[in-house]
């Protein structure tokens, strides 16, 4: 069976999934255990496949359906098998945690979630194997629909129906865009297959046009600088395993059309696309650091991480440009791998700590960081699970997120080697700046580690918490395996993905990895750097082992369990732990000069003091709000036109004949 | 009669016909406008019949009796006796600054006599010379809906357009196939009686036959 | 034959019974009935056509290609449709007491007429009866828009009975000027005014002549199209009346107005040679999308709005017919199939949301879905899909137009595209409030009859993934002939 | 593999020895009876003994950071370069992976001290993330510069390129130099950032994360805080005193290493001391503005670099 039409398949048991589900009147229960853990197999079979796919050759194929002159191409090929690849593990992880959270309540009605949630599955597959630009459209705005429709389940929440229209509006517009930029690819013969659209011949103006729109388009979508103010709005107002497949999967078709736009189908011509891509990329991630560690919505959080995550993705891009457009293939190789590991690392962890939230939420009812705390005790799988998430996403060493990270240090270490002496010197600058958000994404972490899972119970209604069932335990089982083998065998997930660069820049990593054995992950050559995670955890291991033998055997001594040191004033209680907001106080002093602050402070006559602040966007104010108030005016001019008198109409009419009478003679 | 004399009577008519619209476009009263309407109405028919005698355009006579009855007689009847059943008989109204308006309608001519150039050259009938006086008359009559506000006024500019185009269709092509002027007979009736509909329909809600209060659907805030 | 007798006689028949017995308790049944039968000969003829080619019938005076007939089908299909709407509609109407028995006679006779002259605009072979039959159009539905007595609705009749008067009178001296042209090369009688003579002789007609004409049509038939300078009747006329009569507006007249100007626009592009009528229509086209957009961003009530949408993509229909091409063309004809199916089903769901919450003010309209599931995913599936989002028809013919303008004429794209995204940004936000949220409504005695909007939507979804064969054969047999 | 093992307990067993070693200096700068060298064993030795009494509400995560952050401290000790350079776990990180390392054990100190859910430990983690979070990128520019000049991330490479290279004079290391010894100030809470010895709330950083263990867990917390300052100072002499390592396959090279190592460490050990009686707290929300300056430093030594050197 072609993995082509083995992938077709995948799709139409998703939307005939769906389909049953929506029209079947089951009870909830049944529903959510039933038609969730089957649509997890599509999952499996998808990761296979695209595990599969990115061995062999491309294949293409033409549906029967779409316009008469431009029916539907579908085609698989490397990049787009890791996509599905990555699709699939976290789409496996979703469905089978889904089936637990929407079986107690979760908000909506659920035939339609089920229904709009495999539409949206499906619609994410049609998009990674999409072959021309209507195919590639309708997949593109089915998928911003169907999470519309999920973002606003329980749409009685005005703020949630808010965050909805903010998000199909910049998608929309981000659509907008897109084809706009296909349309300028197809050069004047109405071709609109991306085969053709491959050897077009654009003029470097026109190709650059392209790549902007394209930037500006995918950007729209997956969250670069100014348009991502809709993903703090849209991710939490969702139910958290539809956050967690926005956040943790359809970002990265948005990254996956940038690539097949700028690589594949632009053959990444200009360097200052690169710089450009970069430039976005690091303001992207500073920007999404900064605000994710002075949050206290737990989802809000997680949602600015997506986007600084999303910002480190778009750096590597970039830097892959420019390697690419100056030829240094290899070094392009290496970035890329760096691009797309940190792609799949973060689909990984992302998905599995959207999962611990909706665990969270699932269990106490709560959101905002203020009211939890101490959860280790009472749900201790999902604190654990949690923490190998959180040291995985802060980027901690034996795990995946270190290895992506270690690439894009490499990557950007080696920049000094390319011919152009301004980047020589600013790229290592934009190496810091990676380095800080790096370390921001640590403290953040630590945050969101440290006020929901440690510490006291903010909140009595936190004592009756219960900990995740089985299907939980399983999918972020599944993704926490993923994080934790991907971390120690890095070097075998390269060379799994080799073809793909060898498609994108034409070099791969195969004969440099090739050079030590597996555990050692190099970047150009093993002298050059190397790093070995399995060497890291079996020293670590060996050596909590070997110390705590010591310990009992040579200095036995007892254990015993007292009141925490309270500096002699009486009793502690839970409210004088540190809260979200104080813990994320030094990031706000320090880099105020970025974030809008409201800060209501008590006067001292007030009854019952409160302190309350609020942190707002200003690229709301600085973009979005001109934009709106420019269109109102100008609606405002023109309303004019229609103002009852039935004159003043016919004189337009009469006015109107006599100016193309004019025209005429 | 002979060729010359024939193109200077109907010439004679069409100037008649520019002068009842420029009346028409000047005249206050309401009754006064229906009877320059009628006689509007005749020198069209006048003028057909003129045309149908000389040029031996036999089907034409049919429309000349078509003509006759409709605009002449049955039309101007009906709209009187809406006037007397409104009783607007003493009904008036100001036309705004007349001067400027009638300025405008001689430019409105010298504009419709240059665009008419062009095809009144190539136009085989004798009549062609007409066919700028006829487009005039139908931009006067417009100009007359554009400056009037009193509903029925608007109507009988609606009506006089009618004419002018009527007009227009006899010096361009010696009128237009029987059945299509049939069809705009019937549509021309059947206009007025539902505009007669509406004048009672406009009194019963505004009790009054001024445009003025019809301006209350608009986008502006 | 006996097809085209069935289309024409059968809605005269119902116009003339349906007439004198419309205020029974049957007369919507029967007004359906009717409307079926028609439909089942649009079909016969559609079969016919598409088998044995272009048809000429009754000595001329009517001819079928593939370009009418398949506006025909059309036609007649949303006919009926909007009268199963029409049927409960105008019942629960009468229950609140807002039509009498003598309202309902003259609502359900001049329903009938108008199908009747819609078939007749179509099915002619006169350009002089095509002229007629608009006007009598006009004459059929004017009535039909002030049937509330309301201050508002009377207002919104006399306007649209005025403008479109003196628009139609345009029109005909575009008609007069077209056959002085005509009768010069064909020879005076009546063949001058047959299209099917024209088309044969179109490129010896006289340019001067055929350019002034064509600026009379275009502004003529403009006005009915609802063009932007020509426009301010349509919104008015859209919101006063019921609403079954404003989907068949919206759905079926403009569609005829575009038929006829697009017909004119054959004969005067080999005439003229140059392209100016195109120019003309794209000019008027990127207009109406651009002011329509933004008049959509103010509006308050629920039926003015989607009037506006109507002319916004009205003008991307003339737009498309302006480029000219067979592609453009293509994406012209399915765009004016997509939008009169969704826009009538979209009126078929505001027409019982306005019924459900007693008020077509948008700010009062909320929380549908939780009223009645059927009516609110109706509205919104419905506004998706007119706002152009991809698996629906709409997506589908906007792509190719859109597609051919940055292919022909790169500057207008990004202007279609700016029109688009105001457009999308106005109406959803009135959308989502409408649909999603709190809602105090009352449910409905009965039932809404949501089958005719599921219907649509259900094509246009069809239209935006697949188009059949013999309809893609049919749009482009027309195609050829327009481009 | 053997040597392996040695380097590794070594640099475990010399830690508390150098920590010693500093506090003697500290005491003489500041004319105090020094106490005596072997002191910080003593303290060790008393603390494995005591019995260790865990906050009530303390998890299973508590009781394990001790282990996992003293494991980190003693494969960093490996992997640095004190005595040779070709030990096997050399080469299984480089400067990249070994920062890495240290903010492992860092977040799990920083988790360890909020799980006990007092205002202290969350106020130390907080700050201790902060200062971590500014220092780590002008920390990675301070390797820029060697790497660049040696074309290799990895410790031994750049020790052997600049040890047996010839003695040539680099002003941008020199700049590499002091922007290090700043962010090692901060990084192993000395003086100017955090004083390792006060408990006044308003101040510690890294004392306030201890503040909970006692027995061998505090041992164990102490021993890795000496470890972290041992090979930081490695580090530093790695990367600008590589002299006297012992090179590949040269056994009889080892003692006269570890007499260079030790000579090094007191030196080193000195300056510090020195360092630390000269200068005063500063106030927590200078330290941006300090570790700003050690990052302007670093990346002028980089720009040097290609200005002078390239």
């Amino acid at each position: 069976m072609p993995l082509l039409d083995l992938i077709l398949a995948v799709v139409v048991y998703w939307i005939a999934l769906g389909a049953i589900g929506a029209a079947l009147p089951l009870e909830r229960a049944i529903h959510a255990r039933v038609f969730f853990p089957i649509s997890a197999l599509g999952g499996l079979l998808l990761t296979t496949v695209g595990l599969a796919g990115l061995g062999n050759w491309p294949q293409a194929a033409v549906l029967g359906l779409g316009l008469p002159d431009l029916p539907f191409h579908v085609r698989v090929d490397p990049l787009s098998s890791f996509f599905l690849l990555l699709l699939g593990a976290a789409g496996t992880a979703v469905s089978v945690f889904s089936a637990e959270y929407f079986q107690r309540g979760g908000g909506g009605d659920i035939r339609l979630i089920c229904l709009q949630y495999h539409v949206f599955l499906a619609a994410m597959t049609m998009v990674l194997v999409a072959d021309d630009a209507y195919l590639f459209m309708v997949a593109w705005e089915t998928m911003a629909l169907a999470s519309y429709f999920l973002v606003i389940t329980d749409h009685r929440v005005a703020e949630i129906r808010r965050a909805g229209f903010i998000y199909l509006l910049v998608a929309h517009l981000g659509a907008i865009a897109i084809l706009l930029a296909f349309g300028l690819l197809q050069i004047g013969q109405w071709e609109y297959t991306f085969e053709a659209m491959r050897n077009a011949v654009l003029s470097p103006g026109w190709a650059a046009a392209v790549f902007l729109l394209a930037l500006v388009g995918f950007g729209a979508k997956a969250g670069f600088l100014p348009l991502h103010v809709w993903l703090p709005e849209a991710h939490p107002a969702a139910p958290s395993p539809v956050s967690a497949l926005m956040s943790g999967v359809m970002l990265k078709t948005a990254i996956y059309g940038f690539l097949r736009v700028s690589f594949d189908l632009l053959q990444a011509q200009a360097w200052w696309w690169g710089v450009v891509a970069l430039a976005v990329g690091l303001a992207t991630a500073f920007y999404g650091a900064v605000f994710a560690a002075v949050q206290n919505d737990m989802k809000r959080l997680l949602a600015y991480s997506s986007i600084e995550n999303i910002g480190i993705v778009l750096a590597g891009a970039g830097l892959a440009l420019v390697f690419h457009a100056y030829g240094m293939n290899l070094l392009a190789a290496l970035a890329l791998a760096a691009t797309l590991l940190h792609c799949l690392n973060h689909a990984l962890f992302k998905t599995l700590l959207f999962l611990a939230t909706g665990a969270v939420m699932h269990a106490t009812q709560q959101r905002s960081l203020g009211k939890l705390g101490g959860l280790i005790r009472r749900m201790p799988w999902v604190a654990a699970l949690a923490l190998i998430g959180t040291l995985a996403i802060a980027g901690l060493p034996p795990l995946n997120g270190f290895v992506s990270e270690w690439l894009l240090f490499q990557s950007f270490l080696l920049s000094p080697g390319l011919p152009n002496s301004y980047l020589n010197m600013f790229i290592p600058i934009g190496t810091a700046l990676l380095a800080l958000v790096v370390a921001l994404s640590g403290y953040v972490m630590v945050k969101f580690f440290g006020t929901v899972f440690l510490g006291l119970p903010r909140e009595e209604s936190l004592h009756e918490a219960h900990d995740v069932g089985l299907a939980g335990r399983i999918a972020m089982g599944w993704l926490a395996l993923w994080c934790v083998l991907i971390g120690l065998a890095p070097v075998l997930v390269l060379r799994a993905l080799d073809p793909v660069f060898q498609q994108l820049v034409g070099a791969g990593l195969r004969d440099s990895l090739a050079q030590s054995n597996w555990t050692f992950l190099t970047a150009v050559a093993p002298e050059h750097a190397s790093y070995n995670p399995v060497v890291f955890l079996l020293v670590i291991v060996a050596v909590i082992l070997l110390g705590a033998m010591a310990l009992r055997r040579w200095f036995p001594s007892g254990r015993r369990r007292a009141a925490t040191w309270d500096c002699g004033f009486g009793k502690l209680d839970a409210r004088m732990q540190d809260t979200a907001e104080g813990y994320g106080q030094p990031i706000k002093q320090i880099f105020q000069a970025f974030l809008r602050l409201e800060r209501h402070h008590p006067s001292p006559f007030d009854l019952h003091p409160r302190y309350h602040s609020r942190i707002e966007d200003p690229v709301w104010e600085a973009l979005y709000a001109p934009v709106a108030r420019a269109v109102r005016r100008l609606s405002g001019i023109v309303g004019v036109v229609q103002h009852g008198r039935i004159a003043i109409y016919l004189v337009y009419s009469f006015v109107t004949l006599l100016l193309l009478l004019a025209l005429i003679l | 009669m002979n060729g010359p004399l024939v193109g200077q009577v109907i010439n004679l008519l069409a100037a008649l016909m520019l002068l009842i619209a420029f009346a028409m476009l000047a005249q206050r009263r309401l009754l006064r406008l229906i009877h320059l309407f009628a006689l509007q109405g005749a020198v069209l028919t006048l003028n057909t019949l003129v045309v149908a005698a000389t040029l031996a355009q036999s089907h034409l006579y049919f429309s000349v009796v078509l003509n006759l009855v409709l605009k002449v007689i049955v039309l101007p009847m009906i709209l009187i006796r809406l006037v007397d059943r409104l009783d607007l008989r003493a009904d008036a109204e100001s036309v705004g600054n007349l001067p400027l308006i009638m300025l405008v309608a001689v430019v409105l001519v010298i504009l419709s006599f240059n665009v008419a150039l062009p095809i009144s050259e190539l136009a085989g009938t004798i009549t062609r010379g007409t066919l700028g006086i006829a487009m005039a008359s139908v931009l006067i009559a417009f100009l007359m809906m554009i400056t009037r506000r009193k509903a029925v006024a608007q109507v009988i500019g609606f009506l006089a357009m009618e004419n002018g185009l009527f007009f227009a269709a006899t010096s361009a092509t010696y009128g237009m196939p029987m059945v299509v002027e049939l069809g705009i007979a019937l549509d021309v009736l059947v206009g007025t009686f539902i505009f007669g509909i509406f004048f009672f329909q406009i009194r019963e809600t505004f009790d009054s036959l001024d445009t003025r209060n019809l301006e209350s659907l608009k986008d502006r805030e | 034959m006996t097809e085209l007798l069935i289309i024409l006689c059968l809605p005269l028949a119902g116009a003339a019974l349906l007439g004198l017995r419309g205020e029974r308790s049957w007369a919507g049944e029967a007004n359906a009935a009717i409307s079926l039968v028609t439909f089942l000969g649009t079909l016969a003829l559609a079969a016919r056509v598409v088998g044995q080619g272009p048809l000429v019938l009754l000595t001329q005076l009517f001819f079928v290609d593939a370009f009418n007939v398949f506006l025909v089908t059309l036609t007649a299909f949303v006919g009926f449709t909007t009268s199963l709407f029409s049927r409960v509609y105008m019942r629960v109407e009468q229950e609140r007491g807002r039509l009498t028995g003598k309202r309902l006679r003259l609502y359900h006779g001049m329903y009938q007429m108008f199908m009747f002259t819609m078939f007749v605009a179509l099915l002619t072979n006169n350009v002089g009866i095509l002229w007629v039959a608009m006007e009598a159009a006009t004459l059929a539905t004017v009535l039909l828009v002030s049937l509330y007595r309301t201050p508002a609705s009377v207002e919104a009749a006399w306007k649209y009975f005025i403008l479109c008067g003196v628009g139609i009178a345009q029109a005909l001296f575009g008609t007069i000027l077209l056959y002085l042209a005509a009768e010069r090369v064909l020879g005076a009688g009546g063949s001058a005014l047959l299209w099917t003579h024209l088309f044969e002789v179109k490129d010896q007609l006289e340019p001067t002549v055929l350019g002034i004409a064509f600026v009379f049509l275009l502004v003529g038939y403009g006005t009915k199209v609802g063009l932007v300078p020509l426009h301010n009747w349509l919104p008015d006329a859209h919101a006063e009346g019921p609403t079954p009569i404003s989907a068949v507006l919206s759905g079926l007249l403009l569609n005829v107005a575009l038929y006829a100007v697009v017909r004119n626009k054959v004969l005067v592009d080999a005439a003229l040679g140059t392209h100016l009528p195109g120019y003309l229509m794209m000019g008027f086209g990127l207009l109406s999308v651009l002011v329509a957009a933004l008049f959509l961003f103010r509006q308050k009530d629920v039926k003015r709005m989607f009037a506006y949408s109507s002319i916004e993509h009205m003008g991307i229909a003339t737009f498309a017919f302006g480029m000219g091409g067979p592609v453009a063309a293509f994406g012209g004809l399915l765009h004016m199939t997509a939008h009169s199916l969704t826009k009538s089903a979209i009126f078929f769901a505001v027409g019982h949301a306005a019924q459900k919450t007693g008020t077509q003010n948008m700010d009062e309209i909320r929380g549908l879905v939780h009223v009645s599931p059927a009516v609110g995913w109706g509205l919104m599936v419905g506004g998706i899909a007119i706002l152009g989002m991809p698996p629906f028809g709409v997506f589908a013919s906007e792509f190719v137009i859109l597609t051919t303008a940055m292919r022909d004429h790169p500057w207008a794209a990004p202007i279609l595209l700016l029109g688009l995204g105001i457009a999308f940004a106005s109406v959803f936000t009135r959308l989502q409030a409408m649909v999603f949220g709190e809602t105090t409504a009352k449910r409905l005695p009965h039932p809404p009859a949501m089958l005719p909007v599921f219907v649509h939507l259900v094509l246009v979804l069809i239209l935006g993934l697949y188009i059949p064969p013999y309809l893609a054969a049919w749009y482009r047999q027309a195609a050829a002939m327009i481009g | 593999m053997l040597l392996q093992l040695i380097q590794g307990l070594l640099a475990a067993a010399l830690a508390p020895l150098v920590l010693g070693w500093l506090n003697q200096c500290r005491a003489w700068l500041q004319n105090r009876t020094a106490p005596s060298l072997l002191q910080p064993y003593r303290v060790l030795r008393k603390l494995l003994r005591k019995e260790v009494v865990l906050a009530v509400n303390a998890s299973w995560l508590f009781r394990l950071a001790p282990y996992i952050v003293f494991a980190c401290m003693v494969l960093a000790g490996s992997i640095v370069p004190l005595i040779a350079t070709d030990l096997p776990f050399a080469l299984a990180a480089d400067v990249i992976a070994l920062v890495g390392l240290f903010a492992l054990a860092r977040v799990f100190m920083a988790l360890a001290a909020m799980d006990v859910g007092t205002a202290f430990g969350s106020l130390g983690s907080r700050r201790e993330m902060l200062i971590a979070a500014l220092a780590e990128p002008a920390l990675l520019m301070v390797f820029f510069t060697p790497a660049l000049i040696s074309q290799s991330t990895a410790l031994t490479t750049i020790v052997d390129q600049f040890s047996n290279g010839a003695l040539q004079l680099y002003p941008s290391m020199a700049f590499a130099a002091i922007a290090f010894v700043m962010v090692l100030l901060a990084e192993n809470a000395r003086i100017p950032v955090d004083n390792p010895s006060t408990h006044l709330e308003l101040t510690m950083v890294h004392e306030a994360m201890i503040l909970e263990y006692s027995g061998r867990h505090l041992a164990l917390m102490d021993w890795a805080h000496a470890l972290k300052l041992t090979v930081y100072m490695a580090i530093g002499i790695a990367l600008f005193l590589p002299w006297g390592v012992a090179h590949p396959h040269e056994w009889l090279g080892l003692p006269l290493a570890l007499v260079a190592l030790a000579a090094k460490l007191a030196l080193f050990g000195a300056g510090l001391a020195l360092l630390e009686t000269l200068a005063a707290k500063m106030r927590i929300f200078k330290v941006p503005e300090f570790l700003g300056m050690a990052f302007m430093l670093a990346v002028l030594g980089m720009l040097v670099h290609f200005l002078v050197e390239a």
